[in-house]
């Protein structure tokens, strides 16, 4: 939905297909970038920017970007709504985490079946909803997230309680500082979103956005709507697993409070107010989100302090009220979000000094 | 008297599709649009029936005036209750209610009590639909479904009903079983009729003023006996040549022939 | 077996409680086939102002309701008018997100009014029990049950009867096939979601006499949308029906494997009812003419 | 000096040295095609020996008539490469001008691009018995298309492939048999008075001309370049030569009405366009500039001015100081230089124009944009005499002549121009070829003079100058050229001559501006013939006439104006093929109209046939309206 025409400088020509569908297309768009890249990379390193809250944010960022990544392929290109996705993350993180510390494989061993086990859970309760038209996959994956936080508050030993799990490590190199562990959370973010990118490139990536517009005419087409509908599902459930596992890792502690209904919604809020069916949107949504509510923790006890009158859990109230309204706000008056701005921003600069 | 003046209409904003059109509809009589597809017909009856406010789409410069008062800023449901009842294009009928039920939904803007009548007086213009009364509407044909349609709107005894496409997708002895009930309609209830049709012949043969819309502005008007004779709607929408029979697709070239609307 | 039979009567009390709730959801679906998640959210929201005049103001049961009931209704006109509205014509999937929404903002909104602690707790329909057989009834169940039985019955003879339950089904179809007819389509949207904001406040009164007034009451309105999707979401009997069921499971469930089992055993049954009878016992085969 | 003197010489010349380099390139399908030299000389070499299989002897007339597409630009170099002499028709000729042309040159074969030409070849096919075989490339719809004469291009390739097979140098042998003296191609000038004449060009008059417009304007291989006006025009083979000479890589449009955006994606480092075309991307930009938000506008509105002064002080050689330079260069940074990206010049070094006049502010527009638009100047019979080189551009001039020019200015004002670039004179018309050509120099029957840093100046067609009745003398292009400035304005004749005693014009509204204008304005209108007569609209054009004639000396002044209810058109004859204004038939055609105006009448009713595009004919018949520039002016005079 956030695709937009492109307007080249003049000069720049395709001769061949290849070089049609490039994703960087110009050298300024190179430029820019590798230098994004190399900032992205530099952040530890530079004194100002590198206090451990900042790096906890960032890296709480890359892996809600892989969450919501995942969402936004759903939603945004396949237009089914998911409001489980934090129950998969969960699943992917509880995997990786039984894996390593029962088994005692080490990360790299443990991400890829997370992600796989979280897709195979996924594919469990899209299939009952996927055959139907409709949103019905909402009913479904609101059922997946009260079915499996059931069963692993109750079901299995370790998780109602947490579990430890070993940190990342490579050879005998530890990534359990944030500043080192940011590293992984980058890889993992920047190759996530590429694949992404790319992903809506393939044949897969066309089939979903032809589901998503007219499913009839999209299965007049041939195109097997229930396969892709699926196909879409566990790809969105498998970035939650991965997700899942880095989280895991990284927090070296595995318990079920980070994993509810209302982390499911608000993915979800970051997606809407990023920009559905955008890359570069879910970014920014996720980062816009984030700041938003770092912003009110802030503010949220202060008030509390001043508006004595308020009760208790005021804070929490204030949170859910003004994300829920700035939510509604986006879906209301820029309902394709932020990615829409940044591309109408671009188009201002690019169509200069004409206006069409 | 219905009357559009200059009017210019916009989709979200951006896409302009009316380009400053202007027709009059006077009481009682019936006029018809032409144009090919995309040619902003839909559009114009949409800007009258207030339809518009649904599709994004708005009426951004000029007037409709119905009886001396601005309807263009009015919602669907005031300017149906002010009598301008549109028939869609498309046969559309509630799919999953009963044709009663959708006649009485036709007459819900109309006084209780004068619903037994209006029933009689519908199903006297379509007597197929006395028998179809309790089948739900969306297994019926497309001729019944698009007699419903239009009985649906008689039901609120428009003072001027706006036709999309009527003979769209219908059997030609449909089409004139269609018109000939819509000329006794006009004639009995003195409702203006607007009829948009691709159909030119049909239309022309039915009303006494016609338009011909291209890409979003009238490009010709006249009685529709002197547009029947006009060499372009001859050429362009009767498929007749330059010498009178019938020009067969055979020898339309796939290069560009340029129309004169001089 | 006399547990059987506690356990039987307590999923019938719920059971008709989420029917009613479930019409609720029912009724928004008709209309604007939007999937209504934030209804649990209103019915905790609507329990609350109920609250507030039975418990803060010190009004006694008749007033509180007369006060209650409409302003459930206002609740849930100015949900329509504020956040639904400006979505007509948006693509569908954006009037179910925006429900979502609502329920962060409602949840948020009672936290912020009321706090997150449980409110001081209240007597109904008065204190009272009796017994049938060996099974112990409390006057607040019998009566909750009778509420949520006449209120059900009322909202269907509205529903088949009237013009204007008729012109809700119209609405369904198709917006502009009924607009062209001079039906104001927003209005009927906003009378469908008032009707359900008091469906909702009438299942959160009775919830609260039986479970608190407290925040879980929200957890009530996820149990209508399998009742309401194992009724068909078609048709007002089938919502009952759904939640008789919903009810009947949920406390046999939570009876045998412990309590916390009952809401997700309800998800499970959707999901088997999804594979199986996708259309729920009472729903129409949508008719698909391309 | 060049060994080679023949393109097809250079042809194999290039396929040895640069084998793999890119030649040509095509856009298909939104994807440029590219054409190696290798590919370039294989088809040559079939199509040569497939035309030679056919019959095609050295010294043969080959017809071609289609858009400038690469299978005509080989078939061109295939046809010289046999010897034979290439006839060049305008693809939207009508099958009357087609026939005329193909009968007079004796063309054996002809060579047309799609099913529209072979249409018009097919209806007049009695007329040109001579023809053998007519050979199409574009085979779209015409699968059941079975007569004899056709001949499909893949055939023909197929045939020369099958001949090359059998004999490997032959193609060789027959290039160089060829010398740079043959005549090359003719091409039929559209004569503005009488019927078209067949100017014969020999190689080495065309190579000569390429390499004038390579010294005014050099490139090397690498540079990117497309072709902008039809392949009919002499101007195609000079442009030819970058290609051929210097191994410049040319890129065709997808199709004509393409061009815009296709010239956009490749930027080309020289280009080429007609003055009509120039006018359009005036207009176009500042239609596209008003229509833009408040900033944008205020921005553009506050830099022109200074891009003007700039241009007017450069003119001068004048130094407009510091802080004025300053400004320009934030001028350029923040206006002209994404303008120039949006119209496409970012890479543009030589942007020319020429064929026709364009007044000189155009000229100072574009310049002030950073669009260092500059003139060349030449004809079919003369070759390129005159170009603006990019330091030495003076708007009034029609450039500098060229190196291998003689210029001399004859007693009655005529431009008359010898060298090696002349054509060999007229094919089948001696008597017209002893009146051009006297003793070594060409007659041009262009009026202007020379000054003295050797630049040439153009006032108008000899036969064009006149004068009225109280002997004041006018150049009506002149006045037309800054009447065209108006983006209301698309084509405009002056009417005067010795019996009136004042000037009048008649005008064509450009439909899309004044349309839209109008739907800004609350204008309802229905047809062209509806706006042109609308009063508003005439006020407009009314402003625009004022503006221009307070440049123009008190008696040349325009005072009369008609905005006629029909656009000029080629294919009634009222234009030439380049869009020139064929003045005598025009004056005949609107004799009654002209009569009128200067009859004092305030309105004319008008009867004109109309020919729509597939030569059906219609009759429109409205009543004009006579307007005057001055209300109160002409009561007085």
């Amino acid at each position: 939905m956030a695709h937009t025409t492109y307007y080249p400088p003049s000069g720049i020509y395709a001769d061949s297909f290849k070089k049609d569908i490039r994703i960087v297309k110009t050298r300024t768009q190179l430029i820019l970038a590798v230098s994004a890249m190399l900032l992205l990379v530099a952040v530890p390193l530079i004194p100002g920017l590198n206090s451990p809250y900042l790096l906890r944010l960032l890296i709480g960022i890359g892996i809600t970007i892989i969450i919501c990544l995942g969402l936004n392929i759903l939603t945004g290109y396949c237009g089914q709504l998911n409001i489980g996705q934090s129950a998969f993350v969960m699943v992917g993180a509880f995997t990786s985490g039984l894996l390593n510390h029962s088994f005692g494989w080490s990360f790299w061993a443990c991400v890829i079946p997370a992600g796989m086990v979280a897709a195979a859970v996924g594919v469990v309760f899209g299939i009952p909803s996927v055959r139907l038209k409709g949103l019905y996959l909402a009913l479904t994956t609101l059922g997946a997230q009260i079915i499996l936080t059931w069963v692993a508050l109750f079901h299995i030993p370790l998780t109602s309680a947490g579990f430890t799990v070993e940190p990342v490590k490579i050879g005998s190199f530890y990534f359990d500082t944030p500043e080192r562990f940011y590293y992984i959370a980058l890889v993992f973010t920047a190759v996530m979103a590429f694949a992404a990118k790319n992903l809506m490139r393939t044949r897969w990536g066309r089939a979903f956005i032809a589901v998503r517009d007219n499913d009839r005419a999209a299965e007049a087409m041939g195109i097997d709507i229930f396969r892709y509908k699926l196909i879409a599902f566990a790809i969105c459930t498998f970035y939650a697993g991965v997700a899942g596992s880095l989280l895991v890792h990284y927090m070296m502690w595995a318990q079920l409070e980070s994993f509810t209904l209302n982390d499911s919604i608000w993915y979800v809020v970051m997606i809407i107010v990023g920009g559905l069916g955008s890359i570069e949107g879910t970014i920014f949504g996720v980062i816009f989100i984030t700041a938003l509510k770092e912003l009110i923790f802030v503010i949220g006890p202060m008030l509390e302090g001043t508006l004595a009158f308020l009760p208790i859990g005021a804070g929490s109230g204030l949170l859910l009220v003004i994300i829920g309204g700035v939510a509604i706000f986006f879906l209301i008056f820029e309902p394709r979000g932020l990615a829409h701005r940044w591309n109408l921003i671009k188009a201002y600069y690019r169509l200069w000094p004409f206006g069409y | 008297m219905l009357k559009l003046s200059n009017v210019e209409v916009k989709y979200a904003g951006v896409i302009l599709v009316l380009r400053g059109v202007s027709l009059e509809i006077r009481g009682g009589k019936i006029v018809a649009l032409l144009g090919s597809n995309g040619a902003g017909k839909t559009t114009t009856l949409k800007s009258i029936s207030g339809l518009l406010h649904t599709e994004l789409g708005e009426v951004t410069a000029g007037t409709i005036e119905y009886d001396g008062q601005r309807i263009d800023k009015l919602g669907p449901e005031e300017v149906a209750k002010k009598g301008i009842i549109q028939v869609m294009e498309g046969r559309q009928v509630l799919e999953h209610l009963t044709v009663e039920e959708n006649l009485r939904l036709g007459g819900y803007i109309r006084k209780k009590k004068s619903l037994k009548q209006d029933l009689d007086m519908v199903y006297g213009y379509f007597p197929k639909l006395t028998r179809l009364r309790n089948s739900t509407s969306g297994y019926l044909s497309g001729g019944e479904q698009q007699m419903l349609a239009m009985g649906r709107a008689m039901m609120a005894h428009p003072k001027i009903m706006l036709l999309d496409e009527p003979s769209m997708g219908l059997a030609p002895l449909v089409v004139e079983e269609i018109y000939a009930i819509i000329e006794r309609f006009n004639a009995e209830e003195a409702t203006g009729i607007l009829v948009v049709e691709q159909n030119a012949r049909a239309a022309l043969a039915v009303s006494e003023f016609a338009y011909v819309m291209e890409n979003g502005r009238v490009v010709l008007d006249g009685s529709s006996a002197k547009l029947a004779e006009n060499e372009d709607i001859k050429e362009f929408y009767l498929g007749l040549s330059k010498f009178g029979e019938k020009r067969s697709y055979r020898d339309v070239k796939h290069y560009k022939r340029r129309k004169r609307w001089l | 077996m006399e547990f059987l039979g506690k356990i039987v009567i307590a999923g019938l009390m719920n059971g008709s409680i989420y029917g009613l709730v479930a019409i609720g959801f029912v009724l928004v679906y008709k209309s604007s086939s939007v999937l209504n998640f934030s209804q649990g959210y209103m019915l905790l929201l609507g329990a609350y102002i109920f609250w507030f005049f039975k418990a803060s103001l010190k009004l006694d049961l008749l007033p509180s309701l007369l006060l209650a009931l409409p302003s459930g209704f206002l609740m849930g006109i100015a949900i329509e008018r504020i956040t639904l509205r400006p979505l007509i014509g948006q693509p569908l999937i954006s009037m179910i997100t925006v429900t979502i929404f609502l329920s962060l903002v409602l949840e948020g909104l009672v936290s912020l009014i009321w706090g997150t602690y449980p409110l001081e707790q209240i007597t109904v329909f008065g204190r009272g029990s009796g017994t049938v057989g060996s099974i112990v009834l409390t006057t607040e169940n019998v009566c909750a049950f009778g509420v949520a039985f006449g209120a059900m019955v009322v909202l269907i003879l509205f529903f088949r009867y009237t013009n204007l339950g008729l012109a809700m089904r119209g609405v369904a179809e198709g917006h502009q096939i009924v607009q062209s007819m001079g039906i104001g389509v927003r209005r009927i949207f906003s009378i469908s979601w008032g009707i359900a904001g008091v469906a909702a406040t009438i299942g959160g009164i009775l919830m609260g006499t039986t479970l608190g007034f407290q925040l879980g009451l929200s957890h009530i309105g996820l149990l209508a949308i399998p009742a309401a999707f194992i009724g068909g979401l078609e048709s007002p009997e089938g919502a009952i029906l759904g939640g008789l069921l919903i009810g009947l499971i949920e406390s046999v469930v939570s009876g045998y494997l412990g309590n916390a089992a009952g809401v997700p055993a309800t998800f499970v049954v959707l999901i088997l009812v999804m594979l199986i009878r996708p259309y729920g016992f009472f729903g129409l085969e949508r008719i698909e003419r391309v | 000096m060049l060994r080679e003197d023949t393109y097809p010489k250079l042809l194999i010349r290039n396929s040895r040295l640069w084998s793999d380099g890119v030649a040509l390139r095509r856009k298909d399908m939104g994807i440029w095609q590219s054409y190696t030299w290798k590919d370039c000389h294989e088809i040559a070499r079939d199509l040569c020996l497939g035309l030679v299989d056919l019959g095609l002897k050295p010294g043969d007339k080959v017809a071609v008539i289609g858009d400038d597409e690469p299978e005509g630009y080989l078939a061109e170099a295939a046809i010289q490469a046999a010897g034979g002499i290439v006839v060049a028709l305008w693809s939207d000729s009508i099958p009357s001008e087609v026939a005329y042309i193909i009968q007079h040159s004796d063309s054996k074969f002809v060579l047309a691009e799609d099913q529209e030409q072979v249409d018009k070849i097919l209806e007049i096919k009695n007329d040109i018995p001579a023809v053998q075989r007519l050979i199409y490339w574009d085979p779209k719809g015409m699968r059941k298309y079975r007569d004899p004469l056709l001949l499909s291009y893949k055939d023909l390739r197929a045939l020369g492939a099958k001949r090359a097979r059998a004999h490997a140098e032959l193609f060789e042998e027959l290039v160089s048999a060829t010398k740079g003296t043959d005549i090359a191609q003719i091409s039929y000038t559209s004569g503005t008075t009488s019927l078209p004449k067949g100017a014969m060009i020999t190689h080495n008059a065309i190579i000569a001309s390429a390499k004038r417009m390579q010294e005014a304007a050099p490139l090397e291989r690498g540079d990117d370049v497309i072709t902008t006006l039809a392949s009919a025009s002499v101007f195609h083979s000079w442009f030819a030569g970058y290609n051929y000479i210097t191994g410049v890589t040319i890129n065709f449009p997808e199709e004509p009405e393409t061009l815009v955006q296709d010239y956009r994606e490749i930027s080309p480092r020289f280009i080429l366009i007609t003055p009509r075309q120039w006018e359009s991307v005036s207009s176009m930009t500042q239609v596209r500039v008003n229509d833009a938000g408040l900033l944008k506008r205020s921005c553009y509105n506050f830099f022109l001015p200074v891009g003007y002064e700039m241009v007017d002080a450069r003119r001068s050689k004048a130094d407009p100081g510091p802080a004025r330079r300053l400004l320009y260069k934030l001028g350029n940074l923040l206006v002209f230089a994404p303008l120039r990206d949006k119209l496409g010049f970012r890479k543009t070094k030589y942007p020319f124009t020429g064929s026709a006049f364009l007044s000189p502010d155009f000229f100072r527009f574009f310049q002030a944009l950073g669009i260092s638009l500059s003139q060349v100047y030449g004809s079919t019979e003369s070759g390129v005499v005159s170009m603006h080189t990019q330091d030495d551009i003076d708007n009034d001039s029609v450039g500098k002549i060229c190196g291998g020019v003689e210029i001399k200015i004859s007693d009655t004002q005529e431009i008359l121009v010898r060298g090696e670039s002349i054509f060999s004179g007229y094919y089948k018309d001696p008597d017209k070829t002893e009146q051009a050509i006297r003793d070594g120099w060409f007659h041009t029957g262009d009026s202007g003079h020379i000054n003295e840093r050797n630049h040439l100046f153009y006032l108008d067609r000899i036969d064009n100058l006149d004068e009225l009745s109280d002997g004041h003398r006018y150049a009506p292009a002149y006045i037309e050229g800054k009447l065209k400035f108006s983006r209301f304005i698309q084509d405009v004749m002056v009417i005067g001559g010795k019996t009136r005693e004042y000037l009048s014009v008649i005008i064509n509204i450009d439909f899309e501006s004044i349309g839209k204008w109008a739907e800004a304005h609350q204008v309802p209108y229905t047809t062209f013939v509806d706006l042109s007569q609308k009063k508003a609209v005439s006020d407009l054009v009314r402003q625009d006439l004022v503006r221009v004639n307070k440049t123009l000396p008190e008696p040349s002044r325009v005072i009369k104006f008609v905005l006629l209810h029909k656009e000029f058109d080629a294919d009634e004859g009222e234009l030439t093929r380049t869009r020139k204004l064929r003045r005598s038939f025009l004056q005949k055609r609107y004799e009654d109209l002209i009569e009128a105006v200067y009859g004092n009448k305030s309105e004319v009713p008008v009867v004109t046939e109309v020919k729509y595009r597939d030569g059906r004919t219609g009759m429109v018949e409205t009543s004009l309206k006579i307007r005057t520039v001055y209300q109160d002016e002409i009561t007085q005079r």
